[in-house]
């Protein structure tokens, strides 16, 4: 029992979550919107744990041990599309991989 | 079970065909025809058998087969039959053998493949005349959609492409709306009695707000009236059945458009009647300038599949009028319309298809003068243009006397512009026998006359339709216990109002529980 | 023998089903042995009924065959019904039938299409017997329009020329227009009686409604639509004269001696439902009188030797409507029975000329074959004679006379009524021996190919003799008290109320009628034989010009309904060929392209402005769900 | 412990800021570790040790240890620097950031609006985790291991260096 209310968690978790996205939008080098997905996520994570505390419940930790495996998996596929890419494009550009064509 | 084997052995003889195709072009026509053939059997002998069963007390059905089949939605493999559906299988199978004897020698590419979508889009009316179970019938109300489709698509003629997607699209997105009805019936249902099932006697009972019944009612109209077709809704026809090649025109005109018809008797009429009778007037009218529409536009057409697919819309114009006159005379009409209309007009494409084969074009005004070198042709187009004018003494005669004299007891002056529209019929229908077989002719052509293969289709066509026209008792005993049972609803109608009225007020209930139940997945949730 | 009723007319449907299926492989001499052969035993057969009838005194025969449909109580049969005045239309039918398909033996024999000819010929022969046997009105329709098919089929049968295919189609459809009106009143007659079964709504009729009752005049109006439609009677005529098209032996049977007269079968039929309805009874007695009129005026200026015919049968059959529409039923099918005897005699009598002259319509470019072919002419004189109703001698005279003394006597008769007809009798003497004379005097102006045979002159001779001696059954009352056929028609059609304080005089107005007739001959003769150059002098001026033109096209009628309702009709359907309905729904295909195009632009491939979107659509998502 | 939890918020927040401004990328990732550790201390003031020692292991050991060694595989050279200095103009930056303030805004107006009442928060130890895991979520747990093999399998295909460009979405590309 800690004096620490579910507000001020959220809201940490909100203002990290809007940081992440003005990141995403801002950059243009794609490692970048990489790292700024994982500080979404990790605000999301925040989230649920601060709302898993409130209702005392082990369900909110869970979701955060599942939002961490996925954004493991996550990073690992992301770096390898971006090694790929480079080596195509020589470029971290997000932009210069704006054509879809097989 | 019988009911399930004549399914099965389309089905079965499709795939059949499809496989044998790849060997031998003849081994798929003689399959389907095989096919079609058992199948006929099979519903001639239920028909013969009819009186000993007739006894039983289950009223109209004559067989019934229910399967569970994914019991936790509450679908049933629920088939039924009664003389309504038999009497359209009946028609189901002529058609087919037909269709399968017309494309024999016109057919010629990947034609396991074309043998085995006819049998599919048999196997899939089969299926919508006997199946008594909503999602059933939803499913197999696509199964006949599709391989019409390939149909259309591959085999037609030279604007096939453009005229499959309009057919597709038209019926795909009625049949969406039916879909959408079907559900909320379901879950109205469901709601009201706890039962969650899409079994169609469980389903009979059910009771709505007048203003939902009319909007579920919408739901199956959309797909009835586009498929039977109804004016604003027709313009998919003329291009499918002027496109088509003969055995699909023949099947469409005579079989799918009757799936509509046949939808309006056995769910619109006793599923929401208190809808229905709101709605009959509008209906009627839609009718009657169909009719009126219809003919207009048959009279102006160049290409002969197009003129008798505008008649189509004419004749189909009678069939909602009658269907909505809610009196055992005008329904009797309307069963009689759906066999004679699909006769009739099957063998108008049939001929159509005859005279594409020897002059290779559908433009009636390059024909001309075709009695002279092909007499037996041209006494057999005489009687089905009759028939189509609808001549006394002919099956379509009966049909639309019927009709009419069943929807004057209803509405005295939509009659009498139905009955107007029977004078251009005669305009429309001469028209076709002037343009082609009097005259001179013009072309390079000599017209061959009628061969052995060619007399074996239309001989038995012109014995039904005067069959049908001299003595239809038996098709209007056939039908008379279902026509009962469909109008039951409407027997009492004073009563039943006021019970549903009743009713009515307790089934807000339920809605409004489910309408808060989808503003909880809002923002208001959080608070 | 009344147990055979139904072999009447299924022998004439059997030797057309026969022609129909063999007509093509059979020698060629079979074929109007079964034509006229069917139709002959029906002859007989009506000939041995007509004599047990008459014989054993029953007032009908009816007999059950089956039940064509059942449905809630509504069953009508296959069923005939023989009463008197059935009798009257059976013989006339085959036996004036038979005689023509005699004639038509020879007439047909070098055309190739022989057997397509005497088929349909049986086909009309079993369809006019079933309309006219028919015990309830939907079997009569059914008879009625199987008479409007072959009809249509034999108007068009030289289809080869597209006119005469026009003039079969129109003569379809505008009947059917009549027809539409009649199924109407059957529907309404269904509605009341719940049945459409002749006598028992005959029966029903006056208890359901009293004398003048609207619905009756409504029904007894669009049974008189049918009616006109089918007996070409104003405003529906205009399709006859062009069904001329077809040939003689046809003209003469169908549109001459009986299908045209279905229309007044149809209302002595139904004669109960007229008395309950006198407007609309006036309404027929006025249709008959103008159609005599305007017919009779448009015969005067024809060139064509079977459109004067035709339009003198719309004439005559105006005589009869007049007739029913006083009330003379009896006087009506007298004058029908009369008719089909002389007019059949004149067509066919046409018909030979017609084909000796290398089938020449135009009259004046006949003449002076009095000589060349007697038989023809005497016989043609004869029918002549009839229609312009030759006092004492003719058939025709006797007919006509009734229903002329009726229009004024008779119970609904009226002044107006009868100076119409006496002003018809005088022009119809006038145009018949116009036509007389132009036809048969004067000199030779066409070589004459070919002379009737031995098959064709027979008809001819019998019939002259019937449009003879045809008229003595039936005389008037201050003559001698012989009225066989008023008595005859007693049990089935009520006599009519004559007005007494004329009967004294009636002597007068039959010397009037005499009289006009035989002036009508005068000026005739005058006109076109003796003095032509009055005719000519007359054609001169220009009111008579005009005149001549206006009655030449059947006063307009045709010009009318081109303008009224075939060409709007036409024009709507072509303008609208490709159905403007579609437009919409193609247009609405075309809005779907183009939002897809719309739609494309946003698919710029570039991550940031997806996620622009994204961040845009949760805020707009969010925004709404605070709002709300 | 309160007292904590803000400093470390606000932490977290300044770290985060800085993350999402570096030219260099070095620098951003070693202000993500702080942010990440801000955050792991977070998580065990509001009672969730195992959470935080989680977050400090996979996310700012594992996941940043991940992206700096691509980043030196990729081999930058000082230019990189240089084209973040061109692609983070105000013009480029104003709108996004614009647009996520009024998102922010409406997170912290719904958060704020709350009427229930406010409570402390509760801790819940590691061992009710591990039954809930085990437990109800056994099915998510199954599945998390299949996707994590299916992001191993994933990241070895892509990730291979291949002489030959044969990967077909890109193939074009590198054609030209």
């Amino acid at each position: 029992m800690n004096g620490i209310s579910m507000e001020a968690g959220l809201l940490l978790a909100a203002i990290l979550f809007a940081l992440g996205l003005m990141g995403l939008l801002m950059r243009r080098n794609i490692i970048f919107m990489l790292v700024s997905v994982e500080i979404m996520l990790n605000a999301a994570g925040l989230a649920f744990i601060v709302a898993g505390m409130r209702w005392a419940q082990p369900d909110g930790q869970v979701m955060f041990i599942f939002i961490l495996t996925m954004a493991a998996a996550e990073v690992s596929v992301g770096l390898a599309l971006i090694l790929q890419l480079y080596h195509q494009l020589k470029t971290l550009d997000s932009d210069a991989a704006s054509r879809m064509r097989g | 079970m019988i009911l399930l084997w004549m399914i099965v052995i389309l089905m079965a003889g499709g795939v059949l065909a499809w496989i044998t195709g790849r060997v031998n072009d003849a081994l798929p026509r003689w399959i389907s025809l095989l096919t079609i053939l058992a199948n006929l059997a099979l519903a001639v002998w239920l028909w013969l058998a009819e009186p000993a069963t007739a006894l039983v007390p289950k009223g109209a059905w004559i067989a019934n087969l229910s399967i569970a089949w994914i019991p936790q939605w509450g679908v049933g493999f629920d088939l039924a039959l009664d003389g309504l559906s038999l009497l359209m299988l009946l028609l189901t199978f002529v058609l087919g053998f037909l269709a399968v004897l017309v494309s024999w020698n016109e057919i010629y590419t990947k034609v396991g493949f074309f043998h085995f979508n006819l049998l599919w889009v048999l196997a899939g009316i089969t299926g919508v005349f006997l199946t008594m179970d909503l999602f059933l019938f939803y499913f197999f109300w696509e199964v006949m959609l599709i391989p019409m489709y390939f149909l259309i698509g591959i085999w037609g003629h030279e604007n096939r492409t453009y005229a499959a997607y309009k057919f597709f699209i038209f019926t795909q997105a009625s049949g969406l709306l039916m879909l959408l009805a079907i559900l909320s019936l379901y879950f109205i249902h469901g709601s009201q009695t706890g039962i969650y099932t899409f079994n169609y006697f469980e389903l009979l009972g059910t009771s709505f707000s007048p203003a939902m019944g009319m909007w579920l009612m919408f739901g199956f109209l959309a797909a009835f009236l586009v498929k039977l077709p109804v004016v604003p809704f027709h313009s998919w026809l003329p291009d499918a059945h002027s496109q088509a090649p003969t055995a699909g025109s023949v099947i469409l005109a005579g079989l799918l458009l009757k799936t509509g018809a046949y939808g309006l008797l056995r769910f619109v009429l006793p599923l929401f009647p208190e809808a229905a009778i709101a709605f009959a007037p509008w209906a009627m009218l839609l009718g009657v300038i169909g009719i009126i529409y219809g003919a207009i536009l048959a009279y102006s057409q160049t290409d002969l599949k197009r003129l008798v697919a505008y008649t189509s819309v004419s004749h189909m114009g009678f069939v909602i009028l009658g269907v909505f006159a809610f009196n055992e005379l005008a329904l009797q009409g309307v069963v009689m319309q759906m066999i004679t209309h699909g006769l009739s007009t099957g063998a108008l494409f049939i001929m159509a298809g005859f005279l594409y084969d020897r002059i290779h074009t559908r433009n009636i005004e390059k024909m001309g003068g075709f009695w002279a070198t092909a007499p037996k042709m041209g006494v057999i187009a005489l009687v089905f243009v009759m028939a189509s004018l609808g001549l006394p003494g002919l099956g379509n005669f009966i049909a639309e006397f019927l009709t009419l004299i069943g929807s004057w007891q209803a509405n005295n002056w939509l009659t009498v512009f139905a009955t107007i529209g029977v004078v251009l019929a005669t305009a429309y229908s001469l028209r076709i026998l002037k343009k082609v077989y009097y005259g001179q002719n013009l072309t390079d052509h000599i017209i061959h006359d009628l061969s052995g293969r060619e007399m074996l289709i239309m001989v038995p066509m012109v014995l039904l339709i005067l069959w049908l026209g001299l003595y239809p008792q038996p098709v209007i005993d056939l039908a008379k216990p279902s026509i009962d049972e469909q109008l039951q609803a409407y027997t009492n109608v004073p009563e039943d109002r006021t019970i549903s009225m009743e009713k009515s007020e307790s089934t807000t209930q339920p809605t409004d529980t489910l309408s808060q139940l989808k503003t909880k997945g809002g923002a208001y949730g959080l608070r | 023998m009344e147990n055979l009723i139904w072999l009447i007319p299924a022998l004439p449907f059997l030797g057309a089903l026969l022609l129909i299926l063999f007509g093509l492989k059979m020698p060629r001499i079979m074929v109007p042995v079964i034509g006229a052969g069917s139709v002959g035993i029906s002859s007989l057969l009506t000939i041995f009924l007509g004599i047990q009838f008459l014989s054993d005194g029953a007032a009908m025969y009816v007999q059950h065959v089956w039940t064509w449909f059942s449905i809630g109580g509504f069953s009508p049969g296959i069923a005939f019904h023989v009463d008197a005045l059935t009798m009257v239309f059976i013989f006339v039918i085959t036996f004036v039938g038979f005689l023509i398909h005699l004639y038509s033996a020879e007439f047909m024999a070098e055309d190739a299409d022989y057997s397509r000819f005497f088929a349909s010929m049986n086909l009309f022969v079993g369809s006019m017997l079933v309309l006219v046997l028919a015990d309830n009105l939907v079997l009569l329709y059914l008879g009625w329009e199987g008479v409007g098919l072959c009809s249509f089929l034999l108007i068009g049968f030289w289809y080869r020329e597209p006119a005469n295919g026009y003039a079969a189609r129109k003569a379809f459809i505008i009947t059917r227009v009549g027809d539409t009106a009649m199924a109407i009143g059957l529907f309404l007659l269904f509605q009341y009686f719940g049945t459409l079964n002749i006598q028992e709504i005959l029966t029903q009729a006056p208890q359901t409604w009293s004398v003048g009752s609207q619905t009756a005049v409504l029904v007894a109006l669009l049974l008189v639509g049918g009616a006109v439609g089918k007996s070409a009677q104003l405003p529906l005529q205009t399709w006859l004269p062009d069904a001329m098209a077809g040939p003689s032996p046809v003209s003469a049977l169908i549109h001459a001696a009986t299908m045209v007269t279905a229309g007044v079968y149809l209302i002595t039929r139904t004669y109960v439902l007229f008395e309950l309805a006198p407007t609309a009874q006036m309404v027929v007695a006025f249709i008959g009188a103008a159609t005599l009129l305007i017919a009779g005026f448009t015969a005067l200026t024809q060139n064509d030797l079977k459109r004067v015919l035709a339009y003198s049968t719309i004439s005559q059959i105006g005589y009869m409507f007049l007739a029913l529409g006083v009330g003379a039923w009896s006087a009506a099918v007298f004058h029908f029975m009369i008719h089909a005897f002389f007019k059949a005699l004149l067509f066919l009598g046409a018909g030979a000329v017609i084909m000796a002259l290398h089938h020449e319509h135009d009259m004046f470019k006949m003449g002076g074959l009095r000589k060349k072919m007697p038989v023809v002419f005497w016989t043609f004189l004869i029918g002549s004679a009839s229609l312009a109703a030759v006092p004492l001698i003719s058939a025709g005279f006797y007919s006509k006379d009734q229903i002329l003394w009726l229009g004024l006597a008779g119970g609904n008769g009226s002044v107006i009524l009868y100076i119409a007809a006496l002003l018809g009798a005088f022009v119809t003497s006038i145009y018949t021996f116009r036509m007389v004379f132009i036809t048969f005097y004067g000199e030779e102006k066409t070589h004459i190919s070919h002379m009737p045979g031995f098959w064709m002159k027979l008809p001819l001779v019998v019939l002259a003799i019937l449009s003879l001696l045809g008229g003595f059954i039936e005389l008037p009352h201050n003559f001698a008290h012989f009225t066989l056929f008023t008595d005859y028609l007693k049990p089935v059609l009520p006599v009519i109320v004559i007005d007494e304080g004329l009967a004294t005089i009636e002597w007068i107005f039959q010397i009037v009628a005499a009289l006009v007739a035989l002036s009508g001959i005068y000026i005739a003769y005058l006109f076109y034989l003796k003095k032509p150059y009055l005719a000519q002098n007359m054609e001169r001026s220009k009111f008579a010009m005009s005149l001549h033109r206006f009655w030449y096209s059947g006063w307009g009628f045709d010009a009318l309904y081109n303008a009224v309702f075939v060409r709007p009709y036409v024009y709507l359907s072509k303008a609208n060929r490709s159905d403007g309905i579609d437009f919409f729904y193609t247009g609405l295909a075309y809005f779907t392209q183009w939002l897809n195009s719309l739609f494309t632009r946003t698919q710029t491939g570039m991550l940031r402005t997806y996620m622009m979107g994204v961040l845009v659509g949760a805020i707009l998502v969010v925004t709404i769900s605070l709002l709300l | 412990m309160e007292l904590t939890f803000y400093i470390a918020g606000a932490v977290a927040i300044l770290a985060t800021i800085m993350v999402i401004t570096r030219y260099n990328m070095i620098h951003a990732l070693l202000y993500l570790v702080v942010s990440f550790l801000a955050v792991a201390v977070v998580f065990f003031t509001l009672g969730a040790p195992f959470m935080a020692a989680l977050e400090i292991i996979i996310y700012a050991g594992a996941i940043v240890v991940l992206i700096i060694f691509v980043i030196m595989m990729l081999n930058l050279s000082e230019d990189a620097t240089q084209q973040e200095k061109e692609w983070l103009k105000p013009s480029i930056w104003i709108g996004p950031a614009i647009l996520s303030a009024v998102l922010l805004a409406e997170l912290i107006y719904i958060f704020t609006a709350m009427d229930v009442p406010t409570t402390a928060t509760v801790p819940v130890d590691a061992k009710l985790v591990g039954l809930a895991l085990f437990g109800p979520y056994m099915l998510g747990v199954q599945l998390c291991g299949m996707m994590l093999m299916a992001g191993i399998v994933g990241a070895y295909h892509l990730g291979r260096q291949k002489k030959k460009v044969t990967h077909r979405f890109l193939e074009k590309e590198a054609a030209q």
